[in-house]
């Protein structure tokens, strides 16, 4: 594997952190990152940018998968321009992008067709299938 | 999502199973709701069937202790574990849901 | 919903048609696509795709989906500019094309990228989730 | 894909889990080749708990036949069920690998 790429126009909903998580899986498992704990960490990743497109984003959703041999970044394009910043966490929330950031590499922010879009870098898989 | 309700004496356990995020996160909420409404002793919320949960599954079983102690019921999460243990530590309400280490207590003596 | 796309780079080894069918479904399913018969014949047409991808083809392998209102398409693109052609059953196989002709609406095969892509129209999708 | 393999007296049973396809198929062409090679009167092959085939997964089932025929075995496919049934049916193996209607023994009487 160099170069792979994945995109995928996720509709805004409900239900649209579980499908987004569902396709991530199957293409990042496809792509030959098989470590089950690794996958379960990109999960919840993806789960929180399409959770929080949803709830703070709007317009269209746009989830954008890229390995480069061992570095998998995975991005989330919504329509609003405002920039998520991480909060305090309390009673309403506050703990999704505290959780991106212990569980994955690094994450940015660029603008992106009149919107925005969130990119995270997953950490480094570890080889194997095994957890 | 799928939620069975145990009623043992005073204790109310609801097991958790499959994923719980923002779409699924309402029928807990429900199913919370209900139980509190009974007033039992305890409410155990046993996550070992969870295999998913992420910020917005956090955000309502911190509600759900909340509401419990309002009502003044003993409110307990319980086994949690491969990725739902690590999101729950990582975001550091491990110990103020499941309670310090060794005081879970169906895990202590035996299998998790 | 009025037009949504998913593209997925596909790796060319045996597990690929498994990966593929479940990201499609995920997709799919996301996409509001429920009927459970119906996505298990969009798994059998994407697998008979990429099947035929992975042996006959060549080069890098492309699935595209795209869903218009009800009108599903799924296409796979790969390096071989060999075209397709329904051919008579025998003891080594030769029912890809039939079983997608029997499952889907429509297909066809278009140059693209100096390889082709098979193109299929899905069935229209029943309502419900129900089978 | 998981195969189980019973052998009842002179009757071998291989029972298909999960999705043949190109990956699994070597999986079941071995399981094929060693149950013949034990030499039962009869092999048959259990398709209920199978939830997904493609036609590399039919030309692994044909293959089947074709190598039990030569060695003098009976080869049966059978309860085949969903998306399955309906890949064979609209392929036509149907018939060739379960048998005409009826007889499809272990079904006829009971549920499919
Ligand atoms: N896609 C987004 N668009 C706009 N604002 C966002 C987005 N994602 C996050 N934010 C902002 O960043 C804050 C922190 O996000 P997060 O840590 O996920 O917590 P929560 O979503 O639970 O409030 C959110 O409260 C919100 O104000
Ligand atoms: N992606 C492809 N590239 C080149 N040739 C193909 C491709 N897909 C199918 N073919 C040709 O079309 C024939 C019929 O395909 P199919 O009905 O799927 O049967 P099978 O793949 O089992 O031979 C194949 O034998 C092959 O010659």
């Amino acid at each position: 594997m160099s170069e792979l790429t994945a995109h995928l126009d996720v509709p805004l909903d409900r239900g649209a952190p579980a499908a987004a998580r569902r396709a991530v899986t199957a293409v990042l498992g496809g792509w030959g990152f098989r470590n089950a704990d690794w996958l379960d960490a990109a999960a919840v990743v993806v789960s929180e940018l399409v959770t929080n497109a949803v709830r703070h984003g709007g317009g269209c959703v746009a989830l954008h998968l890229e390995a480069h041999d061992e570095r998998v970044i995975v991005s989330v394009a919504d329509g609003s321009s405002v920039v998520p910043r991480r909060r305090d966490p309390d009673g309403d929330g506050g703990r999704g992008i505290a959780l991106i950031e212990a569980l994955a590499e690094s994450w940015t922010v660029e603008n992106y067709r009149g919107g925005k879009r969130v990119l995270v870098e997953l950490a480094p898989c570890p080889r194997g299938s095994a957890s | 999502m799928r939620i069975v309700r145990l009623d043992d004496g005073e204790v109310t356990r609801l097991m958790l199973r499959g994923e719980l995020d923002l779409d699924t996160g309402d029928l807990f909420e429900e199913q919370v709701a209900a139980a509190l409404g009974d007033r039992p002793e305890e409410l155990v919320v046993d996550l070992h069937g969870l295999t998913f949960c992420d910020s917005s599954g956090i955000d309502v079983l911190l509600a759900a202790r909340e509401t419990a102690a309002r009502a003044g019921i003993a409110f307990r999460a319980h086994r949690p574990r491969g990725i739902v243990l690590r999101s729950l530590t990582v975001t550091g309400v491990h110990d103020l849901l499941v309670g310090e280490p060794g005081s879970d207590r169906e895990t202590a003596g035996g299998r998790a």
